[in-house]
């Protein structure tokens, strides 16, 4: 696995070159915004990768409350944070595109904008639950927590639909079709963030799978002191450094 | 639920609990490293160690409150946690409310064992030598007092098995005495008795097993409180109450 | 079935006996809340015609931070000597002392808003121009959303450093169509302008699911030590 | 065509969140690995 890594760098690389070039040379301006509207390729498929890695961190977290095993909990915790990531670049470009299309930084009836943020939030309360906790079984406390972020998705976009009805809304929805050329890049740009995605995961995943060694090896060093090492070890693996 | 009658125990002796292979890891710090023992029912075994060796892990992992990280414990071949009925649990902290009396206290915990009626609590609170009348909070009992109210709280629902950690720390000599004997009457009514101590020499003759652990481990299991300790490290000198 | 609802019964008894005597929950509760009131009167503009728009949101704010206080009370009172460690030994349902401990906190926060909306009313000198009745059912149902999930989110808090810090940290994130459902709801009957329909229904979905997934995880919360 | 600075901005602004979150994997690594090798040496 590990040789595949390096070319699939590669390959991830030239494919967002290659995405960056359709989107900023060959597909055509659209006719209302003019160039700025070329943000949504980055913008959206962002967003999509978000959401993707966010399922994936509630479904990992289900199976984790099911199954206990160790390695769909570190599944779990990767696409939260990778995920984090990727609403953060959608929260920061969204905005970006608002300013000159709408006028204005932030729409609070926004529906997408604002529910992704609300989204950002809980997946930001699920990391420092995971950093801030003692337990023994921080894993099982995330696990609920995801599942409960999740649960919470629909309702934030129901409220924040109805909510949205009260107020003036700024946002001319994205009625009309799109052009297939801009679709066509657009799913090519998911396509390049998804690769990179995949690839930032996988390095965090790793780091995950290091750190929980490494957090082992201390364990077994802790109570070595009155030469008990050599008679007990713990059964979880420990890589040579 | 067993099918052997209580006072048959202290003759027809077998394993009341079942260690095997538990290793219980907290972050970057191990507190048992694979124990793996068996204790009879109807005995009286004392935990001894170092502070830190693992005793008060150990005793939270059979009473079902830490879930070992591997390896498995069984209790008259159930689960822990399905044999809560059968075991007493009292550690260092009360598990009382402070502003409440001891028969309000023993009501509550014998609501959730699903026992009804004040028999039951009065019954505990005179085995352990209190007044089940007393009218004041328990936050306001001596060390002594709030150890053995404790003590009945863990002796409400009469479970077969008991365990106690540091029963005898914090209080006088002469309670510390008295605990002793509670302890070996019960242990004499046929009940397994654990109880995890710094002061072994107060166990001297009442205790029938005495149980050293060290780093995580059992490393020695005797009959003589003296020789409990004579496999550990030289490196670790330590003994007695902090 | 029996025995849960005992024991939820008798964990509630003790719980209100508890806090009785000592009056820890409520009296910081209320006067938490009473000088969030004089705050907000200093910072907006009580008298102000549009008050009535911003009435909603600032009585939810109250009472959101309100209950927080009460949340963080009601684990603390377990964690003094430890007596969380004699219920799990307990065979009780862990179910029992959720929903004692829901219902307990939902007793402790509705008598708080009880006390203090008369205060708003008059601070605010508010009076309803919509279906009055209907903040009734939105105050039940709202506060219930808080208090349920903050049941749980303080029980999960328990096993973390900072531990009242974390509470609002976990709670408000997922609290937020509920705080919507409620501001939007009380504002929309003080103003009259829309009906409120809308937010019973959301605030009742959101109290269903989130009482379903409280109690099918918290015995897994409350073991996970 | 004065939007054109926010389409740059936002594309450099990806860019530099990325490049941040994996500059902190990159320090979480080395990290680890010198905890490693000191652990390996004891």
């Amino acid at each position: 696995m590990k040789r595949f890594f390096p070319i699939l760098s590669i390959l991830t690389a030239i494919l967002l070159a290659y995405a960056l070039y359709q989107a900023l040379v060959v597909v055509p301006t659209d006719a209302l915004q003019g160039d700025v509207y070329r943000i949504i390729y980055y913008h959206v498929p962002s967003a999509w990768t978000a959401f993707l890695l966010f399922l994936i961190n509630f479904v990992a977290s289900i199976i984790y409350l099911i199954r206990r095993s160790p390695k769909v909990d570190i599944v779990a915790l990767v696409c939260a944070e990778v995920g984090v990531v990727f609403c953060t670049v959608v929260l920061v470009t969204g905005p970006i595109w608002a300013r000159p299309v709408w006028g204005i930084w932030w729409a609070p009836g926004d529906i997408r904008l604002t529910s992704t943020l609300v989204l950002w939030l809980i997946y930001v309360s699920y990391l420092v639950l995971r950093r801030f906790s003692t337990s023994a079984q921080t894993q099982v406390l995330a696990a609920a927590l995801a599942v409960f972020g999740a649960l919470d998705v629909p309702l934030v976009y129901f409220s924040i639909w109805f909510f949205r009805t009260q107020h003036p809304q700024p946002v001319i929805g994205g009625g009309g079709s799109m052009d297939p050329r801009m679709l066509r890049v657009l799913l090519i740009n998911w396509l390049a963030f998804l690769c990179f995605a995949f690839l930032v995961c996988w390095s965090r995943y790793r780091l995950e799978v290091l750190h929980r060694e490494v957090d082992q090896a201390h364990a077994l060093e802790s109570l070595a002191g009155a030469g008990m090492a050599e008679k007990a070890s713990l059964p979880l693996s420990r890589s040579a450094p | 639920m067993s099918d052997v009658p209580n006072n048959a125990w202290p003759n027809n002796v077998r394993p009341a609990i079942n260690v095997h292979n538990v290793i219980k890891q907290f972050g970057r710090f191990a507190a048992l490293r694979g124990v793996t023992a068996e204790f009879d029912a109807g005995r009286f075994h004392a935990i001894l160690g170092d502070n830190g060796a693992g005793k008060t892990t150990l005793l939270r992992a059979i009473a079902g409150l830490a879930q070992p990280t591997q390896g498995r414990i069984s209790i008259f071949g159930k689960a822990p946690r399905d044999a809560c009925r059968d075991l007493g649990y009292m550690p260092h902290p009360s598990l009382l409310y402070d502003e409440m009396s001891g028969m309000e206290n023993l009501r509550y915990f014998a609501g959730l064992y699903g026992i009804g009626g004040d028999d039951a609590c009065q019954a505990a609170i005179r085995a352990v030598g209190l007044d089940p009348e007393l009218p004041r909070p328990v936050g306001q009992y001596s060390q002594g007092m709030r150890q053995r109210m404790s003590l009945a709280r863990a002796l409400l629902h009469d479970p077969k098995i008991l365990l106690l950690d540091e029963p005898f720390s914090n209080v006088d000599v002469h309670s510390a005495a008295e605990m002793v004997a509670l302890l070996k009457s019960m242990r004499g009514a046929g009940k397994t008795i654990f109880v995890v101590t710094h002061q072994a020499s107060l166990l001297e003759g009442v205790a029938d097993e005495f149980i050293w652990m060290q780093a995580g481990q059992i490393v020695n299991r005797t009959t003589n409180a003296r020789t409990a300790a004579s496999v550990r490290a030289p490196d670790s000198s330590r003994e007695g109450a902090p | 079935m029996n025995s849960l609802w005992a024991v939820t019964l008798a964990t509630l008894k003790k719980d209100i006996r508890l806090e009785w005597r000592s009056k820890d929950a409520l009296n910081s509760m209320l006067f938490f809340s009473l000088l969030v009131v004089v705050i907000f009167a200093f910072a907006f503009d009580p008298l102000a015609e549009e008050s009535r728009h911003i009435a909603g949101g600032l009585i939810w704010v109250a009472f959101l931070f309100a209950a927080v206080v009460a949340l963080n009370q009601t684990w603390a009172r377990e964690l003094r000597n430890q007596v969380l460690d004699a219920y799990r030994v307990s065979p009780a349902p862990a179910n029992a002392l959720f929903l004692a401990k829901a219902v307990g906190n939902f007793i402790f926060v509705s008598v708080l808003e009880a006390l203090m909306t008369p205060l708003f009313v008059v601070f605010y000198n508010l009076h309803v121009l919509g279906p009055a009745w209907q903040l009734i059912p939105i105050a039940l149902l709202g506060t219930w959303a808080l208090v349920v999930n903050g049941t749980f989110f303080a029980a999960m808090s328990l096993r973390t450093r900072s531990r009242e810090i974390m509470l609002p940290l976990l709670l408000f994130p997922i609290s937020i169509p509920a705080v919507l459902g409620m501001v939007a709801g009380t504002t929309a009957v003080l103003t009259g302008d829309n009906p409120a329909h809308f937010y019973i229904v959301l605030l009742l979905t959101y109290d269903v699911v989130f009482t379903t997934a409280c109690l099918l995880l918290f015995e897994t919360i409350l073991h996970a030590e | 065509m004065n939007a054109i600075k926010f389409l740059f901005a936002a594309y450099i602004a990806t860019w530099v969140i990325h490049a941040f979150y994996l500059g902190t994997l990159v320090r979480r690594f080395s990290r680890l690995r010198e905890q490693l090798r000191e652990l390996g040496k004891k």
